[in-house]
């Protein structure tokens, strides 16, 4: 399995290349121009040229991507084409929000949802089940900003209990953080919540009916023993599975949540610099999210051997 | 008798639904303290409904105990709620599941599985957890405690996973257990070391034992009473003696006519010397991955030279953990061995790829040992049974009504065709299984275990219904067993394996009336109820005496 | 044998119970099929039931509450909302169940496949990881610049990025299904590969699809007017009921009936998905469906 | 003490004359400082310096105050300014202008510069004084030699605060400090002009993409300031005690619409007409603003409230869309129902709502209307192609400008006839438009100017240079323990004060 491991991280180099270069190409065919939107309103074509010839965006495509390649082997991500700032040092600045507010989020799912499902498929048919799947469902039908706002205006301008927006440093101390970041968490969290809710009552009603269920009851184990020691352990795997893949979006970061919320996070950035073609900094962070994506997804391929044995590779 | 610890009155067991169906019409039974019962009796006729609904199992909406009471020292099991169900299950009463692949859970390691019984009823450090799981381990016969502790349950053999709900339900010593067929799985040495320490803890601990059993053999030896169940009724119920020696009602008569004698058929004459199958130092060694370092592996067969001829049966019995499933499972190629190699008609095919093996497919088929998972329980009986032959070209409608007439030769009525698995009971599941394989019109065909959940009235009729395909069609069949009454019965010649090899290989005849090995002849020895002649009700030194030929 | 036929009787009664599974398809899933037929005729029908031209504006009638004349009230361009929720049920269920069935229809092979085949699943898996991590909001404005905007082009960029986490949900479920020993018993009877894949591995799968492909569709119709936003859409003029509530989150403190109507449609939408989706799952597996006649 | 702004956009482009980005001019206000300025009349004021004109009005001197510093501590020389002016004149539409007039600008000594023009222009100081969109910025000589297309890569200037680099996270959030060594100017604070004087340690500007939330966040407290609250939204902060709504930029925005000369069929100008008449300004104002507090129908191209402003030419504007004389246009014309690409750019509140009215109002007037959502990024793309509107062009876009960036033939983007060598998207080719423009600038007086603007526009107006679409207004709010907020084009933050 160390060889398995080895070779799925070797094996994240050529993803990096082929999405790096597919973005780069994919990024020249849209049409944009950022010295369009550094000169403003009032350039005149000529202007415009100019800048384009001064951010080398003049240079036939190979060259560009040639240049930021052995750039980026150096360990040079470039510069901002709009605010001139490294591209390491814009992703920085945004990545502890993100992550912090992402693991912050699934922390909250998985404490709310899992017990949830496993509740609604515990009593299957029930109005607590029949509860449950209204909620999720309409959960997930609600768009993230009207939840937001919901919340912002309960704890933030009603209660008054919670700042209505902003981010801090978990540096500064975990109450100004969770201050703040509860309320986006919580936010984000709903959706997950309401997708594996779902996911787990479905996982676990495929597993409950199983014979060792049935043994775990015989042994007299407590209820909570058998649902979440037995039964829950072999419904793991899809649970995981779209857990991983939510935590993995959330990484590469939540625009709407992180509007809402005012947290500068990688998702304002993403969009912000896909509108602005800033390509330098739309490159850098696909490059990170796809790392991102290739590790998380190896930490859930790992997981499922550890979770269910007969799972090897 | 004393006071009895589990009294059922007039329990009546029906499906749930709209349109329920009786399965227990109303029994009673009663189970004094230290008392061993056995519960015998026909392929469905209710034995594991009756023990479910005693633990409070019954699964939930598909049946219903409808009336009646189940008095556990005079507490009523039916009206208990979950709580005090809890309390009671494992402490007071504890039961071992039929089928134990499906009954274990494939995620969790057996040593967890068992330790968390400890865990939940008795406060005990880890380490003395660990220690009390491993000795129970050893009391079970398991050989190599430390690695079946952290084994799966899909690493271990057949009886070595019935041997671990053993463990699982006598570790806490009840005062009750319930044991639903715990030994088809065993070979008879394993069978007898098992029993003994029932008794053991029947002698200790007084506990009471309700065994479910096809093993006329085992009834003979454990019980005190017998009750024998047909069609969700209790039929007879008396003293072992006199249930064996004078039985009263017609059924436990053809009941026990159907018992198979211990001693081998006569020598059938090779009708063709043209070899099917062969093996040739078939070995395989399970590996298991870790994450770092890699674990010595298992090994499960070694040296394994067999050959099967066309129209011939070889049996192969042995040891529990011996390496006879996978030997199986390598000549089917759902594992690929080691070492070695497979030879179907004389070409080798243990490395062919899966498409090269397509063809072979349909001169091969296997009854599996755990019939419970081994039908997609998704899909219906008849689709399960069809898909075989539609793979290679048979209509539907065609296929359709071989199943139903295959399932009918297995004792089955044809309209369960399009019922699904969990309906049925452990010994019509199994029976599903054969007629699966058997529709196929398969040249070899491997059985592992394949009469072991049956009924002996059933088991005859299958086995003669085996008898009958191979005589008509000369099938040859590769026959594991422990159960060496049927090896006896229906094998020309007989492997016994022990520790992944063969130690011993002969004709029938040989092997099992004048064994060479120690081994073989521990084993014969240990056969259940060796001294009973069952179809003639009486000791078999009566009919020694009576028919001095044998 | 004697006993053999005598236990026919019984058998043949339970068959009857087994079929139905005690109960119909049950009221809930009934109305949601009943919910889900309507709201598909109010989009078919949109121009009959509709009052107004879901385009026509009127910048002097904007904002107005619920009355007779506006059933639902207007928008921010005086547009009626009741005939934009009518019309926007269109793009919406496309968009949906469009992406739904996509995602899923692509999905699903390719997770059986990979879960089934190691050397494939290594490649497959590393295309997927790669495909994840390109942002949707850039895909779709390069394919509307490649293609123009148009329904079928927002369709494949929120599509492409939802295949790979259908991908990986499959697989998960065929990596421990594969494992079971019928799909080993269905090898030994010669079956071929797709025959194991569609009959014995994919219906274990079906579960958290339909859990997932409810989310996909509740999500796509969301996401449409996420893009609609950015440039990348249908465009706003075009009503979708993700672009009402888009439209209408400036005003969701002075007049949340902008986002309400159209969110409720959406959700019996979704909630009707889902309820028929559960009870297609309980009759495709039949111990489902006898703990569901428990009660 | 510190302010806590919300701008009306994320601030990413650091220099100011590079870009005309509002933004990044608010932020130039911030930390540079203008050699002149312009105070509430609308007037040119001394600020850096004072100015003296020679007496055949060819040459300018201008002498720099005391006491002036950069932040890094250098001394404000004439040579900085110098430099300064000519990085700026490169990229300022009306300082290339001025370039064309002008012999040289030399610095005579430290404190003085003089700049001598070749031929009579009149409108120098009004040109430096300007407070948009490229106010001439004054900058240390090595940064303003950074050549007009690349960016500048210090932060260093003179105005009252100073730029905290470390702070500074783009498009996010912007800090200022105040900068203690700056001698403000005794007169009060006017406008850009007038004395500096900040009373408070900090300038936080935010970027909060969500308006809600501003408003939000201004309710609770959270930040002082919000430079733009979506009018929309004003009813949410009007009932509150603690927070002023009011307009600071009096004079506010023109909204228009350009339509592309080059291609059919706006070649004709016939066409051009016809969906001028097409159009009305109440309803895009109705859609764009809603509140007609905060709007009103205006024809003048140099923005209504401003010393040019006219009617000329611009009379059918004012009533209402003319659905029949535009058919009638069309007809005679013989427009053949070619689609015309409108270019909507879904992504920025400010200009998406307006081709969504005018294609429902073009499509009335017997127009064919191809309405292209696309972003801001792809539209500015495509603006500046002049292939056909099949091969990737356009036949009209819309977008808003502040008054002061349209408010004389000079400034105003739109209203140059240079064809597509020389002037905006659109490309008129439009010579008696040029000459108009070259007499506006050599005249000596008021009125005279006055006389060509308006004839000027009348032409502008004949020919649909452009299709003005109205003006609105954009109100601020604050919490009342600000005080001190003035009116003025930009928003400013020096003479406020934070009570505790
Ligand atoms: N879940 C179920 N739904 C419907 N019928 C069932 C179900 N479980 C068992 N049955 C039926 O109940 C009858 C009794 O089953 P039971 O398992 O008790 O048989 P058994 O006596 O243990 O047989 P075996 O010796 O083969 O294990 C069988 O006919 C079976 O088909
Ligand atoms: N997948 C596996 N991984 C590791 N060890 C295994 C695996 N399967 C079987 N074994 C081990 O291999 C040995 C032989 O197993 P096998 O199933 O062939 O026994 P068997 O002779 O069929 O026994 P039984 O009569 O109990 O069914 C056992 O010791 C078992 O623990
Ligand atoms: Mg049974
Ligand atoms: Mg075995």
């Amino acid at each position: 399995m160390l060889a398995y491991f080895v070779r799925r991280v070797l094996a994240a180099i050529p993803v990096m290349i082929v999405v790096a270069l597919f973005v780069f190409l994919l990024l020249r065919l849209t049409p944009g121009d950022p010295a369009a939107i550094i000169a403003g309103d009032m350039a005149t074509p000529q202007q415009l040229a100019d800048i384009r010839e001064a951010l080398g965006l003049n240079e036939p495509l190979y060259t560009q991507f040639v240049t930021w390649s052995t750039q980026l082997l150096t360990g040079d991500f470039g510069t901002s084409l709009i605010s001139r700032t490294p591209v390491t040092t814009l992703i920085g600045q945004r990545l502890e929000p993100t992550v912090s507010l992402a693991l912050l989020t699934i922390t909250l799912t998985i404490l709310i949802s899992v017990p949830l499902g496993v509740l609604a498929a515990w009593k299957h048919g029930s109005w607590i089940d029949n509860l449950v799947t209204t909620a999720s469902v309409v959960g997930f039908s609600i768009p993230v900003f009207v939840i937001g706002y919901i919340l912002i205006q309960i704890f933030a301008l009603e209660l008054k209990l919670l700042p209505v927006q902003g981010f801090r440093s978990i540096s500064e101390g975990v109450g100004p953080f969770l201050e703040r970041a509860i309320l986006p968490a919580l936010t984000l969290a709903s959706i997950y919540i309401a997708l594996i809710t779902r996911m787990t009552r479905a996982a676990m009603l495929d597993v409950l009916g199983e014979d060792y269920v049935r043994t775990a009851r015989a042994k007299g184990l407590d209820e909570n023993a058998v649902l979440f020691g037995h039964a829950l352990r072999n419904a793991a795997v899809p649970i995981l599975t779209v857990i991983g893949t939510g935590f993995a979006l959330m990484i590469s970061g939540v625009v709407v949540t992180e509007s809402v919320f005012n947290i500068p996070g990688l998702g304002r950035l993403t969009v912000d610099a896909i509108l602005a073609r800033d390509y330098p900094v739309i490159q850098g962070l696909i490059l990170l999210t796809s790392g991102i994506y290739v590790l998380v997804n190896l930490a859930i391929d790992l997981s499922y051997a550890f979770l269910d044995p007969r799972i090897r590779y | 008798m004393s006071t009895p610890i589990l009294r059922i009155e007039n329990l009546v067991v029906e499906t749930g639904g709209r349109y329920p169906v009786p399965i227990l019409n109303g029994i009673s039974l009663e189970i004094g303290s230290g008392e061993t019962v056995c519960l015998v009796g026909e392929s469905g006729s209710g034995k594991s409904v009756t023990s479910l609904a005693t633990m409070g199992l019954l699964p939930k909406g598909a049946l219903v105990a409808r009336s009646g009471h189940i008095w556990l020292e005079g507490e009523d099991v039916l009206a208990a709620g979950p709580r005090r169900l809890k309390q009671l299950r494992a402490t007071r009463m504890s039961m071992i599941f039929q089928e134990p692949m499906t009954a274990l859970n494939p995620v969790l390691t057996v040593g967890r599985q068992i330790e968390e019984v400890l865990k939940a009823h008795a406060s005990l450090g880890a380490g003395e957890q660990r220690r009390r799981v491993l000795e129970m381990l050893e009391q079970v016969h398991l050989p190599d405690v430390e690695r079946i502790y952290g084994s799966y349950p899909h690493q271990l053999s057949g009886g070595q996973r019935q041997r671990i709900m053993i463990a699982m339900a006598l570790i806490l010593r009840p005062k009750l257990l319930i044991a639903d067929e715990p030994t088809t799985a065993l070979d008879v040495t394993t069978q007898k070391q098992i029993l003994k320490l029932v008794r053991e803890l029947q002698a200790e601990l007084g506990t009471s034992v309700l065994f479910i059993t096809h093993d006329m053999g085992v009834v003979a030896d454990i019980a005190d009473r017998v009750c024998v169940m047909h069609h969700g009724d209790i039929v007879e119920t008396a003293a072992t003696k006199t249930i064996l020696s004078d039985p009263k009602e017609a059924y436990t008569r053809a009941l026990l006519a159907a018992v198979p004698a211990l001693l081998p058929r006569s020598p059938r004459a090779d009708k063709s010397y043209e070899t099917v199958l062969e093996t040739v130092e078939l070995g395989m060694v399970y590996r298991q991955k870790s994450f770092l370092r890699a674990r010595p592996g298992t090994v499960a067969a070694e040296d394994v030279n067999l050959v099967l001829r066309r129209g011939r049966t070889l049996g192969i019995v042995g040891e529990s953990g011996s390496g006879k499933s996978t030997v199986a499972r390598c000549v089917m190629r759902l594992i690929d061995p080691t070492a070695g190699s497979v030879r179907v008609g004389g070409k080798d095919i243990s490395s062919l790829s899966r498409n090269a093996l397509r063809p072979y497919r349909k001169r091969i088929q296997m009854i599996f040992q755990d019939p419970n998972r081994s039908l997609n329980p998704r899909i219906t009986v008849g689709d399960s049974i069809t898909e075989g032959p539609i793979n290679y070209g048979a209509k539907r409608a065609a296929a359709r009504s071989r199943a139903a007439e295959l399932l009918e030769l297995v004792g089955m009525p044809a309209d369960v065709l399009d019922r699904h698995p969990h309906q049925f009971s452990g010994g019509q599941r199994q029976r599903i299984a054969i007629a699966r394989a058997l529709a196929m019109d398969p040249d070899v065909l491997v059985a592992d275990e394949a009469v072991s959940a049956l009924d002996v009235s059933v088991q005859a009729q299958v086995l003669d219904l085996l008898d009958d395909i191979q005589a008509r069609l000369g099938v040859a069949i590769l026959f594991i067993t422990h159960d060496l009454r049927v090896a006896a019965q229906i094998c020309d010649d007989v492997a016994v394996m022990q520790k992944g090899r063969v130690v011993e290989y002969g004709p029938a005849e040989a092997v099992l009336r004048h064994p060479r090995q120690d081994y073989t002849r521990e084993l014969i020895e240990a056969a259940p109820g060796r001294d009973w002649d069952f179809p003639n009700f009486r000791p078999l030194a009566a009919t020694l005496a009576a028919d001095p030929r044998i | 044998m004697t006993q053999v036929e005598a236990r026919a009787e019984p058998l043949v009664r339970r068959r009857f119970p087994s079929l139905t599974g005690g109960r119909g398809i049950g009221i809930a899933a009934t109305l949601a099929a009943i919910m889900l037929f309507l709201i598909v005729m109010l989009a078919i029908f949109a121009p009959l039931i509709a009052p107004y031209d879901p385009i026509q504006m009127d910048p002097s009638k904007r904002l107005q509450p619920a009355s007779e004349m506006f059933l639902l009230g207007t928008d921010a361009y005086g547009r009626d909302l009741f005939s934009r929720i009518v019309y926007g049920a269109r793009i919406s269920l496309i968009v949906g169940i469009g992406a739904a069935v996509v995602s899923v229809g692509i999905g699903l092979p390719l997770g059986l496949l990979s879960g089934f085949f190691r050397p494939l699943d290594a490649i497959l898996m590393r295309i997927m990881d790669g495909l994840m991590a390109i942002p949707s909001i850039l895909l779709a404005i390069a394919v509307v610049s490649l293609a123009g905007a148009s329904l079928w082009t927002v369709l494949v960029a929120i599509t492409i990025p939802e295949i790979p986490r259908v991908v990986r949900l499959v697989r998960s479920v065929v990596l421990t299904a594969r494992e079971e020993p019928y799909v080993e018993a269905a090898i030994a009877v010669g079956s071929s590969l797709p025959k194991i894949m569609w009959r014995h591995l994919m219906p274990n799968t079906l579960a958290p699809l339909i859990v997932q492909g409810t989310y996909i569709c509740a999500s796509a119709i969301l996401t449409e007017a996420i893009l609609s936003f950015l440039g990348a859409g249908i465009g706003t003029e075009t009503p979708s009921w993700g672009n009402i509530m888009s439209e209408g989150r400036v005003y969701f403190q002075l007049k949340p009936s902008l986002i309400f109507w159209p969110g409720l449609f959406l959700s019996i939408c979704i909630l009707s998905i889902n309820l028929l989706g559960d009870t297609a799952r309980d009759l495709l597996d039949p111990r489902m469906k006898q703990r569901g006649a428990a009660r | 003490q510190e302010i806590r702004a919300v701008m009306h956009s994320g601030l990413r482009v650091l220099d100011p004359i590079i870009t005309t980005a509002h933004i990044t001019r608010n932020h130039g206000y911030m930390i540079y400082d203008t050699l002149l300025a312009v105070d509430e009349n609308q007037a040119p004021q001394p600020q850096m310096a004072e100015w003296t004109v020679s007496g055949d009005g060819m040459a300018y001197t201008f002498t720099l105050r005391d006491g002036l510093k950069f932040h890094d501590g250098a001394d404000v020389k004439a040579a900085d300014v110098v430099a300064s002016l000519k990085r700026w004149a490169e990229r300022d539409g009306g300082g290339q202008m001025l370039m064309g007039y002008t012999a040289s600008i030399e610095a005579s000594d430290d404190k003085t510069v003089v700049l001598t023009l070749s031929e009579p222009f009149s409108y120098v100081i009004e040109l430096i004084a300007k407070p948009s969109a490229v106010p001439a910025f004054i900058m240390p000589e090595r940064m303003a030699s950074t050549p007009g297309t690349e960016a500048v890569a210090e932060h260093i200037g003179s105005g009252p605060f100073r730029f905290m680099d470390a702070e500074y996270e783009p498009g996010v959030r912007v800090v200022y400090e105040k900068f203690e060594d700056y001698v403000p100017r005794s007169e009060p604070a006017s406008w850009t002009a007038g004395g500096k004087n900040v009373l408070v340690d900090r300038v936080v500007w935010v970027n909060m993409p969500d308006a809600q939330t501003g408003i939000n966040a201004l309710t609770s407290g959270e930040i002082d300031y919000m430079e733009q609250p979506p009018i929309d939204l004003l009813p949410l902060l009007e009932g509150s005690e603690d927070i002023t709504v009011d307009v600071l930029n009096t004079l506010g925005y023109q909204t228009m619409g350009r339509l592309n000369w080059l291609h059919a069929p706006f070649d004709d100008v016939r066409v051009r007409r016809a969906a001028m008449l097409a159009l009305n300004q109440t309803d895009v104002l109705g859609a764009l603003i809603g509140n007609p507090d905060y709007y009103s129908v205006c024809a003048s191209m140099y923005g209504c409230d401003t010393p040019l402003a006219t009617d000329a030419g611009g009379e059918t504007m004012m009533e209402g869309s003319d659905v029949e004389g535009a058919k009638a246009l069309l007809a005679e014309a013989g427009y053949d129902g070619t689609p015309i690409v409108l270019m909507q750019p879904t992504d920025v509140s400010s200009v998406s709502p307006q081709p969504v009215v005018a294609a429902q109002l073009l499509r009335e007037a017997g127009f064919t209307v191809d309405l292209q959502p696309m972003d801001w990024q792809t539209l500015v793309t495509r603006r500046a192609s002049q292939a056909a509107p099949a091969d990737g062009g356009w036949n009209m876009f819309f977008t808003n400008w502040v008054i002061p960036e349209v408010w004389n033939p000079i400034i105003n983007p739109m209203l140059n006839g240079g064809g597509t060598e020389k002037a905006w998207f659109g490309w008129p080719d439009d010579p008696e438009l040029e000459a108009m423009r070259k007499e506006f600038v050599q005249a000596t007086s008021d009125e005279e100017r006055q006389e060509i603007a308006t004839r000027l526009h009348q032409h502008a107006y004949e020919v649909v240079n452009y299709i003005p679409l109205g003006q609105y207004l954009s109100p601020s709010a604050w919490r009342n323990e600000l005080s001190g907020v003035r009116k003025s084009p930009v928003p400013l933050f020096w003479d406020i004060s934070k009570a505790e």
